[in-house]
């Protein structure tokens, strides 16, 4: 089971960044990051899990029961968050790029050419 | 002091909250007028807090919470003196590109000011920070405030696509550093730097330390535009406007290089001991290559922001190679670099900016001899290259003395002389298109050069001599930076205290005085030492020969240059053709970088 | 496809698939998965309750032991929204008579009753985040998401002159600016950034947590506000008929 | 749930790649839920089928649009 959950985040890591080098459209390159960015999320809560341990939320549970970790829980909720303005901005660059120039594939736009 | 230590931080983070919010009210000016005032305010509590920590550490935690039985509970900013520094020289920055900008970008909206505030309150909290993802957070605003800068000019092309590319690699980097964290975090159940290397100190190193600190560190040198992850760096200098490429070139790459030691010395310098070596070799290995790299690219180019961005990677190299030896007295020239760099170069792109405004370009040869009638300007350019090669005793030259002296005790002398050829080279780029613009020297034409779009120049009424004037405080600071009395001193003392790891420690989960109070600071004057004297003005011979060479080539006889072309043509062409523009290539450049440090380190640390 | 792509995407697999060993490699060191007993995350789970009054530990961590994280969170965001504004600016010019994408009123009756629904589930998730899983972040989004349904259903001419200088502006602005100024009243007021001033309330109502309440509803009118200007841009930018390109 | 990465990452079509990653979105939300986040699946449940979806199909009718009209 470790393996797999490890193996998994690893996988997924790698394929968004592979899905984003070999893009030939913007927008998809965006969503390739944020397939990238969910292997964080899946490694930071993978983490903190504990088998049997219930959520960090103390309503109508006993203090002291078991829960699983909170900060992994709170440092992935900022995550998510930078995920989605990080997607806005590409695709406004994406949007603006093809204004320029009717086309929003990467390998077509290249005016720095050296 | 403790009180004090949020306001760099929030005071521009505020004032960029207000200025959105007042947006359809206040006029212009008013709101130019209240983002200079709030840069002005927290670059006067950073000069406060470098003061304070110069007696010992100054902590502050967030919330009140204070470490619970050595366990950090919250989140704490530790400003040592070279925390407090880079924070100092991102807010003063900062502060000059807002000034410049009243004039440069006037007509422009306000959402420019936004930003530059937002930026800098990210890079003074990147700096001041002692808990990793805290570091993280800010990293992230950095980047998305700089990303939109990049992009600022959208009528054109290349800015969007200078864009793009720093934003998505810098991406990248950021889920790298996000996944180390995590790593971190699995094992040692902390997010405090301090608390994270006592944990990590108490075993060696094993795998998971290995790709969390690989992982870590290509994350930081994509922001640092180490090769071969520097692709995004002049791409997106080469567009956006000079005052975003002064903050972004004079403090934001800074900060990359910063962390990197900041995580090494708090985090995994104990773990790690057994290894400095390996860890060095290929620090040192990427620093040197970058700066060769980054001088050739810097010589083949003629617009003159991807010449200085080229010629900031470079000097990127050398911080990281200057890092990589993981000693005091090398942190402390790399300190004194950062300084002085920071400012020639901020005022050297601003000074950019004025050239665009007076000139209407900025390619040295379109503009070829059109600068004879601004003299000024000239001798302000000269005045930053000279700055920048590291003339005794001005601008660079004490950072490249301890560097220097450094290199020698490792075993690195010879890094002595790739420095000498890297800035040599770099300056000689910049005397060749100085001499080109302002003297109207040399050739008309240049075959070697590479051709890039150019640049259309802002509004026509704005006169550059208040723009000259601003970037002129930068370079003369710049140049000074090296023979402020008891400088020297004072950057060594704080890198020993820097890289005091335990006392760091205590100071954070203990509350223990770090640092000495009664420390006697002299206020001596920089005493020159012969070989790095030798050391300046062998780069200055170099500058100027590679200079002369730029200009006047053709009055070479031919047959030794088709021999040189035979023999150095292919190699450029591939490291030309590298630097392709397309972001594929430089997630490919970025993947494969990260696989071969964390390779090298898994197979030899 | 070109040359240089197919060259790219062989280069690129391989690199990738070693990459992906090596990350691998090293978790493999991580703690088993569900055995992990974080000092930090443990002790907080003891501690949060009683000290904080809020019955959910991951909003205590957002808001108060961590919150100068969601601070710069916060300014992200806002940094981000600011940024697209600007970027999306050239193509956002004034535009002449759009019609109104939606003609049918049995549509936007269903719609305005959908969105009813969403807004009430919004303000539910941000109302009760201290308590229950939600927040402002979650509320924020949801809440913004319905207010677009609103003027989609009841026609775009609506949405603009809802107007995003006069009114979403200082929204945003206000949310951020409100998030750091709770944190500077603590300073101010001697204690540390961010410090929890005020009364903490009974733990599991409405009004626990402090000044955790002030800046999860801060957060809350930043998000909606910020995710509101965000919909309008791209909205605008599709609306806008297209322009010769210069 | 790898799968579902791939056949994101790799789906070329954007509009078949936006369904397909509110759809990976689910299954995260669902992942969090098992791993009991609740908060966390709640925010991926609000970015994934309400932020994500609008912005970036906004984008793909943009380019598409002009695409056809020229």
């Amino acid at each position: 089971m470790t393996i797999l959950v490890y193996a998994v985040v690893a996988w997924v890591f790698a394929i968004g960044i592979y899905g984003a080098i070999v893009s030939r459209n913007l927008i998809h390159l965006a969503l390739c990051l944020t397939v990238t960015q969910s292997s964080t999320y899946i490694l930071l809560l993978a983490i903190g899990y504990k088998h049997g341990a219930g959520a960090p939320i103390f309503e109508d549970v006993k203090l002291g029961t078991a829960a699983v970790d909170p900060v992994v829980q709170s440092l992935t909720l900022t995550d998510v968050v930078v995920s989605v303005t990080v997607i806005a901005l590409i695709l406004a660059l994406a949007l603006d790029v093809h204004r320029q120039s009717d086309s929003i594939d990467p390998d077509e736009i290249s005016t720095l050419n050296r | 002091m403790s009180w004090a230590l949020p306001l760099p931080v929030v005071v521009p983070l505020i004032a960029a909250a207000v200025l959105v919010a007042t947006g359809a009210i206040l006029p212009r000016r008013v709101q130019d007028a209240i983002g200079i005032a709030a840069a002005a305010t927290a670059t006067g509590f950073a000069l406060l807090i470098l003061a304070a920590s110069e007696r010992h550490d100054v902590l502050h935690w967030f919330g009140g919470w204070h470490p619970h039985a050595g366990l950090a509970l919250g989140i704490s900013f530790t400003a040592d003196p070279l925390g407090a520094g880079m924070a100092a020289l991102a807010c003063g920055l900062d502060l000059l590109v807002l000034v410049y900008s009243w004039t440069y970008m006037r007509r422009q909206s306000q959402t420019f000011d936004v930003l530059i505030l937002a930026l800098g309150g990210a890079m003074a909290g990147f700096a001041l920070t002692g808990d990793i993802f805290n570091m993280f957070v800010w990293f992230e605003l950095m980047g998305v405030s700089a990303y939109a800068l990049a992009g600022f000019m959208v009528e054109e092309l290349g800015p969007l696509q200078g864009a793009i590319n720093f934003a998505v690699t810098n991406t990248v980097g950021a889920y790298m550093v996000l996944m180390g964290i995590a790593l971190l975090y699995a094992r040692t159940d902390a997010l405090n730097l301090a608390q994270i290397g006592r944990v990590l100190g108490h075993r060696p190193a094993d795998r998971l330390v290995i790709v969390a600190f690989a992982l870590i560190v290509t994350g930081l040198m994509v922001r640092a535009a180490i090769v071969p992850f520097h692709f995004w760096l002049a791409d997106a200098h080469a567009a956006s406007p000079a005052p975003v490429c002064a903050l972004l070139s004079g403090a934001m790459v800074e900060l990359g290089i910063f962390f990197i030691a900041r995580v090494y010395w708090t985090a995994f310098a104990a773990p790690l001991h057994a290894h400095a070596s390996g860890v060095r070799d290929v620090l040192v290995g990427l620093g040197v290559a970058t700066a060769l790299i980054g001088a050739l690219m810097c010589l083949l180019q003629r617009q003159l922001k991807r010449l200085l961005a080229y010629s900031t990677i470079s000097q990127a190299g050398t911080m990281l190679a200057g890092i990589a030896l993981l000693d005091p007295r090398s942190l402390a020239g790399v300190a004194n670099l950062v300084l002085a760099h920071g400012l020639l170069k901020g005022g050297l792109f601003l000074l950019c900016g004025v050239i665009l405004v007076e000139l209407r370009h900025i390619d040295e040869l379109r503009v070829y001899g059109a600068g004879r009638r601004l003299p000024w300007a000239g001798v302000l350019w000269l005045l930053g290259t000279l700055g920048l090669v590291g003339l005794p005793p001005l601008g660079v030259f004490l950072a490249q003395q301890l560097l220097y002296e450094g290199g020698r005790e490792h075993g690195f002398g010879w890094l002595a002389v790739v420095g000498a050829v890297a800035s040599g080279v770099c300056a000689g780029a910049m005397l060749r298109a100085g001499a080109r613009i302002f003297l109207g020297w040399g050739a008309r034409e240049d075959e070697l050069l590479s051709p890039e779009p150019d640049e259309h120049a802002p509004e026509r009424d704005v006169s550059g001599r208040p723009l000259g004037i601003v970037a002129g405080i930068a370079i003369v600071l710049g140049l000074a930076a090296s023979v402020v009395p008891g400088i020297e001193a004072r950057t060594e003392l704080a890198a020993e205290r820097f890289a005091d790891t335990s006392a760091y420690r205590a100071a954070v989960l203990h509350g223990a005085a770090h640092g000495d109070a009664a420390a006697h600071v002299s206020f001596s004057l920089l005493g020159v030492d012969t070989a790095s004297a030798l050391y300046g003005l062998g780069a200055l011979a170099i500058a100027a020969a590679t200079a002369a060479f730029g200009l006047w080539h053709r009055r070479l006889p031919p047959r030794i240059l088709s021999a040189g072309a035979r023999t150095l043509g292919p190699p450029v062409t591939v490291i030309r053709l590298a630097h392709s523009g397309i972001v594929g290539d430089y997630l490919l450049w970025l993947s494969g970088g990260a696989l071969a440090v964390a390779a090298i380190w898994a197979l030899t640390l | 496809m070109s040359s240089r792509q197919r060259l790219r995407a062989w280069i690129a697999a391989p690199v990738l698939a070693l990459f992906a060993a090596i990350l691998g490699w090293g978790f493999a060191r991580a703690p088993a998965f569900g055995d992990f007993h974080g000092a930090y995350g443990d002790l907080l789970n003891r501690i949060a309750v009683p000290q904080r009054h809020t019955s959910n530990v991951v909003t205590a961590i957002v808001f108060d032991y961590r919150g100068f994280d969601t601070m710069g969170e916060e300014f992200i965001l806002f940094a981000s929204v600011v940024g697209v504004v600007l970027l999306l600016r050239a193509v956002r010019e004034p535009a002449t008579g759009q019609d109104d994408p939606v003609a049918s009123d049995a549509i936007r009756l269903f719609g305005i009753i959908m969105v009813a629904v969403i807004l009430v589930f919004g303000l539910w998730l941000a109302a009760f985040g201290l308590v229950t899983p939600g927040g402002g972040f979650q509320g924020g989004v949801a809440i913004a998401g319905g207010i677009v349904l609103v003027f989609l259903a009841s026609g775009y001419r609506a949405w603009r002159t809802f107007g995003r200088e006069r009114l979403l502006d200082p929204f945003e602005g206000l949310g951020a600016a409100s998030y750091a100024a709770v944190g500077l009243a603590a300073l101010i007021a001697g204690a540390p950034f961010l410090h929890n001033l005020l009364g903490l309330g009974v733990a599991g109502t409405l009004r626990s947590g402090g000044s955790m309440t002030l800046l999860n509803w801060a957060v809350a009118v930043e998000v909606a506000a910020a995710n509101l200007v965000l919909y309008t841009e791209f909205l605008e930018s599709y609306l806008v008929p297209h322009l010769p390109r210069r | 749930m790898a799968c579902a990465a791939t056949s994101v990452a790799l789906c070329l079509d954007p509009l078949r790649q936006i369904f397909l990653s509110g759809v990976y979105g689910l299954l995260l939300a669902v992942l969090f839920v098992v791993l009991q986040a609740p908060d966390v699946a709640l925010s991926m449940l609000v970015v994934s089928t309400v932020a994500y979806p609008l912005i970036v199909l906004i984008a793909i009718s943009r380019t598409r649009r002009e695409r056809g009209e020229e």
